[in-house]
């Protein structure tokens, strides 16, 4: 492989990463506070995609003001929605056998992809363009919207990762996921912060689904896909990391494109074998925090 | 007496004389089919030994999820060609009444068709999208159901050509007619300026299967042609960006793919971005067809520094509208109802329930009652009936419907349409590339 | 060793006897319906017998209806084995898959447990996909023989053998072994206390699990003559959880109830409306909240309300 | 302000672990609650925080005559009117420096002042403001639990065995510290299974607690008197 294929082909699984890590640091930041695998994130990343695709497209047209216009749209309607999720829906299920947590969030997907197809319709639904113009390396290109997209995803990493440990909300979130008992009777409004973490799990899904639009195809029934990658990633980096999450999607999509040219027969299976080794060797996951029982 | 049965009877009278007066001539399937092709005058009340309850037929596609846009838009064309039946007095003078499954709930596919059939009293079935679900259903049709079933997406060649079927058919081309004429296609207008030719297509029996049949046939026309290992793709992918690097890597100036649906309009669009058509000079896609994908991909992303050429089971423009007033009317029809140019599901469910009309006319008319299944299965073999893709002949000896088989190129269909369109359509009759009945190159 | 005849079992045994005379006023439809609603419920009581008893949630039991499902029809179709010879090789498979899995999966506990079993489950998957030649890739394999040929006689074929393995698994969780199982659901560490082998304990509940939902998928192949790789997809392990929690993992006889009720919800919702996946995700939010110990929760609740007057 | 529990039952998973129980604890004294492992100790405490609900029974928080049902309350309202808990265990937040274990308990940022207090208190802590809780020893770990219960100023403050597992060294400051909370006007429940002579000089008065039933109530000299109750607490 020349050195310029090499390059692209680094930027092609970067930005496939930048996507991995959207949808999945949201995902394990809501199971490492509230201990729910939310089965419904693939379907709320679907949401953020339409509304991206909404603003952009059927309102605003395209440009690089309304692109962001429409994140931020996709990132506030996916998080308002994870608060009425969390708030009306979970909240009654808390004191509940925890299964019907999961089987919730399994019944929301099939809730929320029909009603994004009553809103949307099943047709295809796709940027007509992509933005941007591209960089050259070499014969090769690789669009700006790619350096865009890893650029979105690094500046995520890092307010994330600012939000943890400078600011007071974040590290109460690092104190619940630890013990929500021990939080509560600190005094921690554990209730609020429920609702902030789901909201900020689900906002970060719409932001992944906004992101992901321009270059992929939206349809109903499209977060189906993601969310079982998204499960190897945060395996991988370990349930509840948001370190572990940005591992692990590089892990996942490195490995991906490397193997699509190596030996693509397993492309995909590659995947679970890497989740399978790493678990083997590492019970919680590169990052994972030893499980605790919950005080 | 509405447009659609008078342009219906417009286009009949014209086949009555046998017109192969299109712009295109029509192949041994249509010149070979039967004195069947006759009028059935527009039924009156109460026909001797005809039912009194409406009839039911079934239809089963991708309804809900990432496949739903199939479903959605046959359901329309179906709706669409029962009211006008319907209309008009339904089926010698029995009304459709339809129901439906969504083809979405993967393990429940044979349940929900044995409902339709055993609990609902569906007569007759039409639809399936994937190819694993139409071979699914053959043991449960052929020994249990025994009632016509009509398939009008799935391609697979094994459906029909592996063995005869007694109940199943399929109206909808398959996919090796379309993969040979491709090949066909690349040494009528390519010979000498391609020299390697690489293949991305789904990776499933489908993609492996068209790209066999195309580099296969291709192989015969042109041996000095380099073939690329193929490259096949996990169904849903939503990222290309190494497959298309992988490509532009491999310096392939031919590009063959086989991918569908949500996932043709994604690579293609990665692919501009990322400048694959710099090295690429032809790009075939046998179902770039389809007007769904053809609105994901929008105008602007018709590249110029490619050949872009899309095939499909109907073409919206084909046979031209001035020529052939049925698609005309179909097209304005469908429009009216979804606001969308017909993809190719559209039109071939929609014929399907005109192959059922028909059948059921011509055996009337030989019996004098309303036929047995049996009777119905004799007359929909070898029948033509008019799709809005042209006369549609259905092959008695594997119960695989025939009709032209085109490509043509990609270009902007601004200002007139919304929607990139494919122009400058070649359009090879089905006897030049429909392979003799109950043979394929796919091993079965 | 003998038990005392509980309500459960009364219970069992009235829904068998009604399930034995019933079919003879059903439609053939119906038949079928109820021949595939006895098989998921099979499968329930199988994938309870770790997720209820042994308090292990596995998030990949479809590759044990896959492996019952593809070893059968991959004997009869593709080996042109006899039936016999077909079972064997269902049975070696499923063996396998379960010995290899369970043992690689089962160092962990809880959601790392049902990763890991997803993983796995996901592996196969593509296996499938991949190995064409054998299992004929996406497009399945059609054709599988069926006996006896009528769906009214193998209804009942059906029914011997869910009747006698769902009994079985009434009986096996009150042996030591079934008391094992809870023993380590409750507590793994009183259990290794106790001279219990933990990781052993829950080994053979994973594959005797296994092993009830391989037979099912070796039922559910003849009833359909075809199979499909959409049996292995992840969304059936998840349809597998689902309906145990319908019905309600405390027993035997709720998770049976589940996968027999969640064919008949999942039929209504389609018949009803257009929107089937919105019908279908409303009435199993509804439960959560309405039946939150399944459906037989709600039963004993009458029951309860009835006794207590 | 003061702590009451009247006739409390508690059940957990079908098994009755608290029986009856009764108790109260005012602000400015020491009461002790002994018994054994598994006797209901914490699930009592826990019942108080809120952690756990009982079936039968009440407990309020009586302010100057006014009562406020506790039942009704979540554990961090519980901790908001002035109750707080340093667990069993400790659970110190292990990513958490010493300070940002304060931080999120305090809400915030706490006022110089406020950690000026603390650090009066805990001058071991002070030093090591950075460390990671992980990182910390047994006897930091329950330094810091205590602090980062006093953080939010609370009224009372229920003790989980605070003396069990530490140096002997460090059992001498751990009293050291309740002595002055007590000096504070704090009220103060404070667990202890085995050893009462670690508490004896500390409490005003003890109850005695066994299979979820209180089996004593006074001074904590008489406790080992009651021959019955030192039977059931001690086994001797």
């Amino acid at each position: 492989m020349d050195i310029n294929l090499f390059i692209v082909q680094l930027f092609n699984a970067l930005f496939f990463a930048s996507i991995l890590f959207l949808i999945s640091s949201g995902l394990s930041l809501i199971y490492g506070i509230m201990k729910i695998l939310n089965l419904a994130h693939g379907a709320l990343y679907m949401v953020g995609a339409y509304i991206t695709f909404t603003v952009v497209i059927l309102w605003l047209g395209l440009s690089w003001y309304s692109m962001v216009i429409a994140y931020i749209a996709s990132i506030a309607v996916v998080a308002s929605l994870g608060i009425y999720i969390e708030r009306i829906l979970l909240k009654p299920l808390y004191n509940k056998p925890q299964d019907l947590q999961l089987l919730l969030t399994f019944a929301l997907i099939f809730i929320l992809d029909d009603i994004v197809k009553m809103i949307w319709g099943a047709q295809y639904r796709a940027f007509p363009t992509i933005p941007g113009w591209s960089l050259s390396v070499g014969e090769y290109q690789i669009p700006v919207y790619f350096i865009a997209t890893i650029l979105i995803a690094l500046g995520v990493a890092l307010l994330l990762h600012w939000f943890f440990t400078k600011t007071i909300y974040g590290k109460m979130i690092r104190a619940i996921s630890y013990s929500l008992e021990t939080s509560a009777i600190l005094g921690i409004n554990t209730d609020k912060l429920f609702a902030l973490s789901f909201a900020l799990g689900a906002g970060l899904a719409g932001l992944a689904g906004g992101v992901a639009v321009p270059l992929y195809t939206a349809s109903p029934g499209m977060g189906g896909d993601a969310i079982v990658l998204s499960f190897a990633v945060i395996v991988i980096g370990g349930m509840g990391s948001i370190l572990g999450a940005f591992v692990g999607s590089l892990i996942v999509g490195l490995s991906r494109v490397f193997m699509a040219i190596i030996y693509p027969v397993f492309e995909i299976a590659l995947i679970y074998i890497i989740m399978a080794i790493i678990l083997m060797f590492r019970p919680t996951g590169l990052f994972g925090r030893e499980m605790r029982e919950r005080r | 007496m509405t447009q659609v049965s008078d342009s219906r009877r417009e286009w009949v009278k014209l086949a009555g004389v046998g017109v192969a007066g299109l712009a295109v001539g029509y192949g041994v399937g249509f010149l070979t089919a039967p004195e069947r092709v006759r009028e059935v005058e527009t039924p009156v009340e109460g026909l001797p030994g005809v039912p009194d309850e409406p009839l039911k037929i079934g239809y089963i596609y991708f309804m809900t999820g990432t496949l739903g846009t199939y479903g959605t838009n046959a359901a329309a064309a179906i709706e669409l060609a029962v009211e006008e039946i319907n209309r008009n007095g339904g089926i010698l003078g029995r009304t459709i009444e339809l129901t439906s499954k969504d083809e979405a709930d993967r393990e429940r596919v044979l349940d929900n068709i044995s409902k339709m059939v055993q609990d609902e009293g569906a007569e007759f079935v039409v639809g399936l999208d994937s190819s694993g679900d139409a071979l699914k259903v053959i043991p449960l049709v052929e020994d249990e159901l025994q009632i016509p079933f009509i398939v009008t997406h799935a391609a697979t060649p094994k459906l029909t050509e592996c063995a005869k079927r007694r109940f199943i058919f399929r109206i909808s081309m398959y996919e090796e007619p379309i993969d040979i004429m491709a090949a066909q296609l690349v040494k009528e207008l390519y010979e000498g300026d391609v020299t390697t030719v690489a293949n991305i297509g789904p990776d499933y029996a489908y993609g492996y299967d068209s790209w066999a049949i195309f580099s296969g046939t291709l192989q015969d026309l042109m041996p000095d042609l380099e073939f690329l290992d193929p490259i096949y793709t996990p169904l849903f992918t939503t990222d290309y960006g190494t497959y298309i690097d992988q490509i532009k890597a491999s310096g392939a100036d031919l590009l063959f793919s086989s991918l569908w649906g949500g996932d043709a309009a994604t690579f293609f669009k990665q692919a501009i971005a990322k400048g694959l058509f710099d090295s690429v000079k032809v790009y075939m896609n046998a179902m770039l067809g389809a007007t769904d994908t053809l609105e994901a991909i929008g105008n602007d992303n018709v590249p110029d520094n490619v050949d872009v050429w899309g095939s499909g089971r109907y073409w919206f423009l084909y046979p031209p509208h001035d020529v052939y007033p049925l698609n005309r009317l179909f097209v304005e029809n469908f429009r009216g109802k979804t606001g969308a140019y017909p993809p190719y599901v559209a039109a071939t469910s929609y014929t399907a329930i005109y192959a059922i009309k028909k059948a059921i006319e011509s055996a009337y008319v030989m019996k004098g009652s309303w036929p047995d299944v049996d009777e119905i299965i004799s007359a929909l073999e070898g029948l033509t009936v008019s799709g809005p893709m042209g006369p549609v002949y259905i092959r008695p000896e594997d119960h695989q419907g025939l009709y032209d088989v085109f490509w043509g190129r990609l270009r902007r269909g601004s200002p007139t349409y919304p929607i990139p369109i494919l122009d400058e359509l070649v359009v090879y009759p089905p006897g030049k590339v429909v392979p003799e009945p109950l043979t394929t190159m796919v091993s079965c | 060793m003998m038990f005392k005849i509980d309500n459960e079992l009364y219970s069992l045994i009235t829904l068998f006897i009604f399930l034995a005379v019933i079919p003879q006023f059903l439609s053939i439809y119906n038949v079928r319906l109820l021949s595939v609603g006895l098989l998921y419920g099979l499968a329930a009581v199988g994938f309870n017998l770790l997720y209820g008893y042994t308090g292990l949630l596995s998030f990949g039991h479809a590759m044990f209806w896959s492996a019952g499902a593809y070893g059968l029809a991959i004997g009869l179709v593709k080996l042109n084995l006899d039936p016999l010879m077909s079972i064997l090789l269902a049975f070696t498979l499923t063996f396998t898959v379960a010995i290899v899995t369970g043992y690689l999966s089962l160092r962990h506990t809880e959601i790392y447990f049902a990763m890991l079993t997803l993983a796995f489950a996901q592996l196969i998957y593509a296996l499938i996909i991949k190995l064409r030649d054998i299992t004929g890739g996406d497009e399945g394999i059609y054709g599988i023989p069926r006996f006896p040929s009528d769906i009214g006689g193998y209804y009942y074929l059906i029914y011997i053998i869910v009747f006698i393995l769902v009994i079985l698994a009434w009986w096996i969780v009150r042996t030591p072994l079934g008391l094992g199982f809870q023993a380590v659901r409750d507590n793994p560490y009183r259990a290794e206390a106790l001279g219990l082998d933990v990781r052993r304990v829950r080994l053979i509940s994973f594959v005797l699990s296994g092993f009830y939902l391989s037979i099912a998928g070796m039922l559910y192949a003849p009833l359909n003559r075809a199979i499909t790789p959409d049996i292995a997809f992840w969304t059936f392990s998840a349809i597998i959880v689902i309906m145990t929690i319908i019905g309600g993992s405390k027993n035997v006889l709720g998770a049976f109830i589940g996968g027999l009720i969640f064919i008949y919800i999942n039929t209504q919702a389609m018949n009803l409306t257009e929107f089937w996946q919105l019908t279908l995700g409303i009435i199993l939010a509804l439960l959560v909240y309405l039946a939150p110990y399944g459906i037989v929760g709600i039963f004993e609740r009458v029951l309860r309300y009835v006794r207590g007057g | 302000m003061k702590v009451i529990m009247e006739s409390i039952d508690v059940h957990i998973g079908g098994v009755k672990i608290l029986n009856n129980i009764s108790l109260n604890v005012s602000k400015g004294e020491v009461v002790g609650l002994i018994g054994r492992n598994g006797a209901g100790k914490t699930t009592t405490l826990n019942t108080i925080m809120g952690l756990v609900r009982p079936s039968k029974g009440s407990i309020y928080l009586e302010i100057d005559g006014s009562k406020t049902d506790l039942r009704r309350l979540k554990p961090y309202e519980i901790a908001r009117l002035g109750i707080t808990m340093a667990p069993q265990g400790r659970y110190i937040f292990p990513d958490l420096t010493v300070l940002e274990n304060l931080e999120v308990a305090y809400g915030g940022s706490p006022p110089e002042d406020v950690l000026k207090d603390i650090f009066t208190y805990f001058p071991e802590l002070g030093k090591i403001i950075d460390r990671k809780g992980i990182h910390l020893s047994g006897g930091e770990q329950q330094m810091l639990a205590i602090a980062r219960a006093l953080v939010r100023n609370p009224k009372i403050i229920l003790l989980d065995e605070p003396l069990e597992g530490l140096a002997p060294k460090i059992v001498v400051s751990v009293r050291e510290i309740i002595r002055r909370i007590k000096a504070e006007g704090i009220g103060i429940l404070i667990t202890e299974s085995g050893n009462i002579k670690r508490i004896q000089d500390l409490v005003d008065r003890v109850y005695g607690i066994d299979r979820g039933e209180i089996i004593y109530s006074g001074d904590v000299e008489s406790i080992m008197k009651d021959l019955d109750v030192r039977r059931r607490i001690w086994g001797f």
